[in-house]
């Protein structure tokens, strides 16, 4: 089990996202979270992340308990994280936007580098030397995306990577899932329910920062009623 | 029949070359409840903060009773009558629960430009106070300073405030967000009751699908700004696009469709 | 019952205020005439500061205007005391009027820095319009005359000169507390603890800060011109952003969340100044020390702090 | 800087306990004299200056048993060189210390605010260094003296040196405070009474005292049509401005330079060989213009004791002290007004020979010293003055009528 | 006229010292978000280090330049760790206070060790002396400030723009979160960043030695100075410091040459009506950092 995340509470102040989230991960899977906005999702991964350390409860990754360590910790043992409005560094270029990212662990050897990414990505090769927020915002997302790869990452959390995107740029991100999910764990929240079935293996459901609901794709596929209880309006 | 409280013609807000909000048109009739909802990136906090004076819309006409409010500064809208409750806490921490609503009641009567009086003497704006804790059930805390009562009854605190401007337009933005389930429902029994008792006209955004039906007589939908639907409870839930709204699109086709 | 207990200590400390000349050495009639006249400075100050929020660095421009004017009428005009004074709280509230408009608009650190420019701007006119400030080297050699009110008082002797700042100090601090405690004053409270909720509860927050703006600044200037008689001289060192910084760090000292927070820390601050520098000259070595621990683990000053620990051993 | 003294410490504490009763002095209670000196800024080495001169006497008379039996015994306050502050200082040295007399005050901003305050105190003051006249002309009083040269009698004789040059353009660089407007003003109406066809030009340049660049002065005056400039520029600034002036080349320019307190040998230490050669400097004393042995005394055990030669306001710290001996011995007690009355008319010797305080306006009879700029002095690694010339005290005086004081 | 030129030398030669010290002030505005009231005290520490190395420790000039400025950042470091860490999450009014407090340790500690007086530190002697420029004659010093200050320019420029952890700091400026998710250590580019604004500080305040006279009151005078420079530039703008200082330098360059009944004045007026006008500066927080 690479991610073992154990009954987590988190706070916001004193407004309670999280009121205990349970969820596993094995190493490969590509899962998913679904949940309407406000259900906790996006806390749920910055919980992982430690930006919004839980206040009770346990993240486990890769065996070791790292609740409670700064976020730069967590990365470095090799959490990737795309938050859910991209957050490209304006002023930087995108080679500088994946350059301040590069990390390598002690005793690994970088599977991605600035060049190789800038060369397998051509839509971001092409725009090297431009400043990042000047980008589309699919453009920006796969940006995120990459910039997240510098750190080498085993697992990946992408926080809603559609959102306010295009339909013909929502595919492009599904094949990029797709790929990466070769070669590395992904955890990913979205709203919509068919893109999630289409790319993930696994779904959570959650609401009101609770897990209310977890299923193969293949069960929630066929699930018209738990789709409409907890994702739709009814 | 009477006439709205609320009229909204075709509302617009764009930021740079992003449109939030689209040509929103609305009428709010009196001691109706109407809930806003849609998934996120909707445009309905943007719709609110035009409605309550925070934002400036691009386009497009708020009324207030035949009122013209559009591009009114929030203090002035507020007088008008449109009081609004915010996503984030928004109360005095420092200061006890009664004095919170103290604060709002002086500025409502006018108190506020006194210099020489004895606000703690003021008994008339204590009483009044008390009562409209008491409607919200939490009276019991008004010596308690603000910032040590729990989450869910700050919310409940703020709501009275709210109230205490006595406004003809009640905007709550999501007022259960990050309650627990217990005072989740505790919160809507409340404002039911207070729907119910026929004085107020509310306006609502919330995520919690079962606190928007138990409370709305109307609910707007809204998606990518603009209006997808409007109509009752049992409307919606019935109504197709909503449902693709929430869920997603079906299929790869419809993406080909739109990119040959 | 609680109240009782407060007014009782209040009456003693005044009534020990008033035997100070009787109790102390002589030397202390002056430094309790510092005290209270920078009391009132600082208290002021919190007005705007510890009430509602707003951190001037520039409040020295109220304090020295009035400081000016007091000089000025005497010098020119030779009128009573009373008169001079009227003549100072109308110059700093005109001079707050102008500025304190200005000024409320921006937040924090930007109101900081425009009343930090504006008073170093009063602070380079009376610097450089010698024909009427007498320059850098301030007026000088003024006399009091009558006190007003046909009141027959001899104000040149600094024990009656203290009375007379005291009893001025106490009625203005009065009206000062008046003014905290009436709904005007709760609602600069509320806008210190949250400025948007107030407007939301349909008050124009800007016009609530410039009005209390200029009470504050009035008041600083009658600070000011019960400063000019004692110290004998206006100079320009009264207008500088040094002396903005004193009624901060008083109120700092003594607990902005209190009324008398301010006069507390004025008390601390003269006292420890002056004992301190008795033995060593690092005084403002200390004073650093003091303050940095106050910022970081005392934020509610020596009042403040004293009456939790009060509270705890109560409890 | 100030001594501590654990005893003043004590005392203050104890008096601080039950808030004090004012200290009236006993029998063997030493002599306590206060000292309001610039202690920091850009001018604090004339304040310690003078504490060295002060020091010296102190240890000279105590060693040989004191005044009237009891000992001397120093406390320092610093003035920053602001009048509200030494006010307030003087009022504690004599209220809180317990001081009998004071001595002091650098800047004459500071003295004119200070001197009105005197009769309040009660207490008999010395001026040192302050030079402006009004506080020994229009704010004079019974408590207030002056042991050193005055602006007028300084820049009568800056007038005399400056009619001997060819230069009839003049303008000035002065601190803008009173002391730099009352030079300009003082110097301006001598020379014109010594030389009527002289331009005294009307762009003058006041930097604020205390000023960091000098630059923008310097070059107004290059770039005018002056032939002389009265520079009246002192302590720290003074060391600023000739480095900077170095900088501009302003030293090499065809300039009647004449620097009012150029010769203070604190400002000719700092600068060693940066002080130009063959400018006009004035010292209110100039340590090798005095052939006498109180001079020679002073000068021998100075230099002994700190290893640079004596300042003016070395001296005259160290004149008042011996002033007050004189004064407290006439008078047979410490009495503030009795020694203020004693220290009237009374005639000393110092290190600078006779000095009287003139009855009328009790300003000291002393000679302003006027030389130009010559080569380095050999052991003490500053300036020596060349072409010396001092002027008799009372000559340059202004008569007390002229002076306005009424005693 | 020769005037004109020397005035603009002149307010170059005030304008680059200016823009050393302020860019420090500015660029840990940007990152820690936080006003350092004691940035004109590690300036005038940065002085009276070199006067110590030079005039006591008999060391070149060149030797101090080094040397001095990493004893003041080590100090920062110190300063960062022990006092600065309780008030990095509260409001601005704080980091005011306890910088202010900071500047009063500072200052009194400086006066206890040097003491009161002035102190003088000699320009190298390749630097001393003059030269005929734009028709009159500038110090070489001078020359020497200005060219320092556009060398650091360049280097901090480069630093932004073409060196990672230059663009780290951008990064840790921009959005502290993200950068922490991407491996950053914030807190330590945050002590970094302080260290680095006391740097510059100190570099300013060993340039200044030579020109200005050495006293314990240098730094008030300049941190008054940095404000200006910083306000009417932009608070936490890096070309914004360059201008704001520019900006003054021309102020006192010409304000003193050609209105010296009001050059008091000029500065304070010129910021107020920056913070009227344009209260975030004239170049604004966050254009680049």
């Amino acid at each position: 089990m690479i991610l073992d995340v154990r009954n987590i509470q988190t706070f916001y102040g004193e407004s309670q996202a999280l009121h205990g989230v349970t969820l596993q991960l094995e190493a490969g899977e590509t899962v998913c979270i679904l949940g309407r906005n406000g259900a906790g999702k996006s806390t749920t991964l910055k919980s992982i992340m430690g930006l919004t350390p839980p206040r009770s409860g346990e993240v486990i990754y890769d065996g070791k308990p790292v609740q409670g360590w700064p976020a730069h910790r967590i990365a470095r043992a090799g959490i990737g994280y795309v938050p859910e409005d991209r957050r490209i560094f304006p002023g930087l270029t995108v080679r500088d936007n994946l350059d301040v990212a590069a990390y390598q662990r002690k005793g690994s050897t970088a599977r991605w580098t600035v060049d190789g990414i800038l060369k397998k990505y051509e839509m971001l090769g092409e725009r090297a030397g431009q400043d990042g927020a000047t980008l589309s915002g699919g453009q920006q997302q796969m940006l995120a995306v990459a910039r997240s790869l510098m750190i080498q990452p085993r697992l990946l959390l992408l926080d809603e990577p559609n959102e306010g995107l295009a339909p013909v740029i929502v595919q492009q991100i599904g094949e990029l899932i797709d790929d990466l999910s070769q070669t590395t764990t992904i955890l990913f929240t979205d709203q919509s329910v068919r893109f999630a079935l289409k790319h993930a293996q696994r779904a959570y459901i959650l609401e009101k920062g609770q897990v209310v609901h977890e299923a193969s794709s293949d069960e929630l596929r066929t699930d018209q009623a738990t789709q409409d209880r907890f994702l739709s309006v009814a | 029949m009477s006439n709205p409280v609320l009229t909204i013609t075709s509302l617009t807000k764009r930021f740079g070359g992003v449109t939030a909000v689209s040509d929103i048109n609305l009428e709010v009739m009196p001691r109706e409840t109407i809930a806003i909802i849609g998934p996120n990136g909707a445009g309905k906090t943007t719709f609110y903060n035009m409605v309550s004076g925070r934002m400036l819309p691009t386009e497009g006409k708020i009324m207030l009773d035949g009122k013209d409010i559009t591009g009114l500064p929030p203090h002035k809208i507020s007088r008008l009558g449109v009081s609004r409750s915010f996503q984030l806490n928004n109360i005095f921490p420092e200061m006890t629960v009664q004095e919170n609503v103290e604060v709002v009641l002086s500025a409502y009567h006018g108190h506020s430009r006194k210099l020489f009086n004895i606000a703690s003497r003021n008994t008339g704006i204590q009483q009044e106070a008390v009562e409209f804790l008491e409607r919200l059930g939490i009276d019991s805390l008004k010596e308690q300073r603000a910032e040590v009562i729990s989450y869910g009854d700050k919310r409940l605190l703020e709501i009275a405030m709210v109230l205490a401007t006595q406004p003809k337009l009640v905007l709550l933005d999501e007022p259960t967000a990050g309650m627990t389930p217990d005072e989740t429902r505790r919160t809507t029994r409340l404002i039911k009751k207070l729907a119910d008792s026929g004085d107020y006209t509310f306006m609502i955004t919330e995520h919690d699908m079962d606190v928007v039906f138990n409370l709305a007589d109307r609910i707007l939908v809204m998606h990518r700004g603009e209006k997808l639907f409007a109509g009752t409870p049992e409307e919606v839930k019935n109504h197709p696009e909503v449902r693709v709204a929430y869920l997603g699109e079906e299929d790869d086709e419809a993406v080909e469709e739109a990119n040959p | 019952m609680k109240n009782k207990v407060l007014m009782a200590i209040l009456a003693v400390v005044i009534a020990g205020l008033i035997a100070v000349p009787w109790i102390a050495s002589y030397f202390y009639v002056f430094i309790f005439t510092e005290i209270l006249v920078l009391g009132l400075f600082a208290a002021s100050f919190n007005l705007i500061f510890g009430y509602t929020g707003m951190l001037s660095f520039g409040h020295a421009a109220f304090f020295g205007i009035g400081s000016y004017a007091t000089a000025l009428v005497l010098i020119h005009l030779q009128w009573s005391f009373l008169a001079c004074l009227l003549v100072s709280m109308g110059a700093s509230a005109l001079l707050a009027l102008v500025i304190g408009f200005l000024s409320v608009r921006l937040n924090e650190v930007y109101f900081a820095m425009l009343t930090l420019a504006f008073g170093m701007m009063v602070f380079a006119i009376a610097y450089q319009w010698r024909s009427l400030t007498n320059g850098s080297d301030g007026l000088a050699g003024f006399t009091l005359g009558s006190f007003g009110l046909g009141l027959d008082l001899t104000l040149g002797n600094p024990l009656v000169y203290y009375h007379v700042v005291l009893g001025i100090v106490v009625i203005a601090s009065i009206v000062l507390y008046l003014i905290c405690r009436s709904s005007f004053g709760m609602i600069l409270k509320a806008i210190r603890q949250n400025p948007e909720r107030v407007s939301f509860a349909g008050l124009n927050v800007r016009t609530y800060r410039l009005v209390a703006f200029i009470i504050a600044g009035t008041f600083a200037g009658l600070a000011g011109g019960l400063m000019a008689p004692f110290l004998r001289v206006a100079s320009p060192e009264l207008l500088h952003w040094s002396m903005s910084a004193e009624p901060i760090l008083m109120a700092i000292l003594g607990g902005t969340g209190y009324f008398l927070g301010p006069f507390i820390g004025s008390a601390a601050f003269v006292l420890l100044e002056t004992w301190i520098t008795t033995y060593t000259e690092s005084w403002m070595l200390v004073l650093g020390i003091i303050l940095a621990m106050m910022v970081i683990f005392f934020r509610k000053g020596l009042l403040g702090t004293a009456i939790d620990w009060w509270m705890e051993v109560k409890k | 800087m100030k001594k501590t003294h654990i005893k003043n410490f004590l005392v203050a504490m104890t008096a601080t306990a039950a808030l004090g009763t004012a200290s009236t002095g006993y029998a063997e209670d030493p002599i306590r004299i206060g000292g309001l000196y610039i202690l920091s800024g850009s001018a604090a080495t004339y304040g310690e200056f003078a504490q060295k001169g002060i020091d010296l006497a102190v240890d000279e008379i105590n060693d040989s048993g004191g005044i009237l039996g009891r000992q001397i015994e120093m406390i320092y306050e610093d003035t920053q060189g602001k009048a509200s502050v030494a006010i307030q200082a003087a009022r504690k040295l004599v209220y809180s210390e317990g001081a009998d007399a004071l001595v002091g005050l650098d800047s004459s901003g500071v003295a004119q605010g200070m001197v009105p305050t005197m009769p309040e105190l009660q207490k008999p003051l010395i001026i040192t260094h302050a030079a402006t006249p009004d506080v020994t002309g229009k704010l004079c009083n019974p408590f207030t003296y002056r042991i050193s040269v005055n602006v007028a009698q300084n820049m009568k004789a800056a007038a005399m040196v400056a009619a001997e040059t060819d230069a009839t353009n003049w303008t000035t660089i002065g601190p803008d405070y009173a002391f730099g407007h009352q030079s300009w003003e003082f110097f301006g109406n001598y020379l014109k009474e010594i030389n009527p066809d002289v331009n005294l030009m009307s762009e003058t340049n006041f930097p604020r005292f205390g000023a960091e660049d000098f630059t923008p002065f310097i070059d107004r005056v290059m770039d005018s049509d002056a032939e002389g400039v009265l520079i009246s520029v002192w302590g720290g600034d003074l060391v600023n401005f000739i480095r900077q002036a170095n900088n501009r080349g302003f030293f090499e320019q065809d300039l009647e330079l004449m620097f009012t307190v150029g010769a203070a040998t604190e400002v000719l230490t700092a600068l060693g060989d940066e002080m130009p050669e063959g400018v006009h400097l004035s010292t209110r004393y100039w340590y090798e213009a005095y052939d006498n042995d109180i001079n020679d005394r002073f000068v021998k055990s100075y230099i002994d004791a700190y290893g640079n030669p004596p300042s003016y306001n070395a001296e005259g710290a160290y004149a008042a002290i011996y002033a007050y001996k004189q004064a407290m011995e006439a008078a047979g007690n410490t009495d503030g007004p009795a020694v203020a009355k004693a220290l009237s008319g009374m005639s000393m010797e110092a290190p600078n020979g006779t000095v009287t305080f003139r009855k009328g306006d009790n300003q000291a009879m002393v000679s302003p010293n006027w030389g130009i700029s010559g080569p380095m002095h050999a052991e003490h690694g500053i300036r020596t003055l060349t072409s010396l010339q001092i002027f008799d005290g009372e000559k340059v005086a202004r008569t007390i009528d002229e002076t306005g004081c009424k005693l | 006229m020769s005037g004109i030129g020397a005035a603009l030398l002149n307010s170059l030669d005030i304008g680059l010292l200016l823009f050393i010290i302020a860019v420090g002030l500015n660029i840990v505005f940007g990152v820690l978000n936080i006003i350092n009231f004691a940035h004109g005290a590690l300036y005038m520490l940065g002085a009276y280090l070199a006067f110590t190395l030079i005039n006591i420790a008999g060391m070149p000039f060149w030797a101090a330049l080094l040397l001095a400025p990493i004893g003041v950042a080590i100090l920062a470091v110190i300063i960062d760790r022990v006092l600065l860490r309780f008030i990095y999450s509260r409001d601005v009014a704080d980091s005011l206070l306890l910088t202010f407090a900071i500047l009063l340790i500072i200052n009194e500690s400086v006066r206890m060790i040097w003491g009161s007086g002035i102190h003088v530190v000699q320009p190298p002697d390749l630097l001393s002396g003059s030269v005929r420029l734009l028709g009159s004659s500038v110090a070489t010093y001078s020359l020497f400030v200005i060219a320092i200050g556009l060398l650091l320019l360049a280097g901090l420029w480069y630093l932004f723009n073409r060196t990672r952890i230059g663009r780290i700091m951008r990064a840790a400026a921009l959005d502290r979160d993200m950068a922490e998710a991407l491996c950053i250590n914030t807190r330590l580019v945050v002590t970094g960043v302080f260290a680095f604004g006391a740097w510059l500080a100190a570099v300013g305040g060993v340039m200044a030695a030579p020109m200005r006279a050495l006293d314990p009151g240098m730094g008030d005078k300049i941190i008054i100075e940095s404000f200006i420079v910083v306000v009417i530039g932009g608070l936490g703008s890096f070309p914004g410091a360059l201008l704001g200082a520019i900006i003054l330098g021309l102020i006192h360059g010409f304000g003193g040459r050609y209105l010296p009944e009001v050059n008091l004045l000029l500065p304070f007026v010129g910021m107020a009506l920056v913070l009227l006008f344009k209260p975030h500066g004239i170049m604004g927080k966050g254009a680049t950092a």
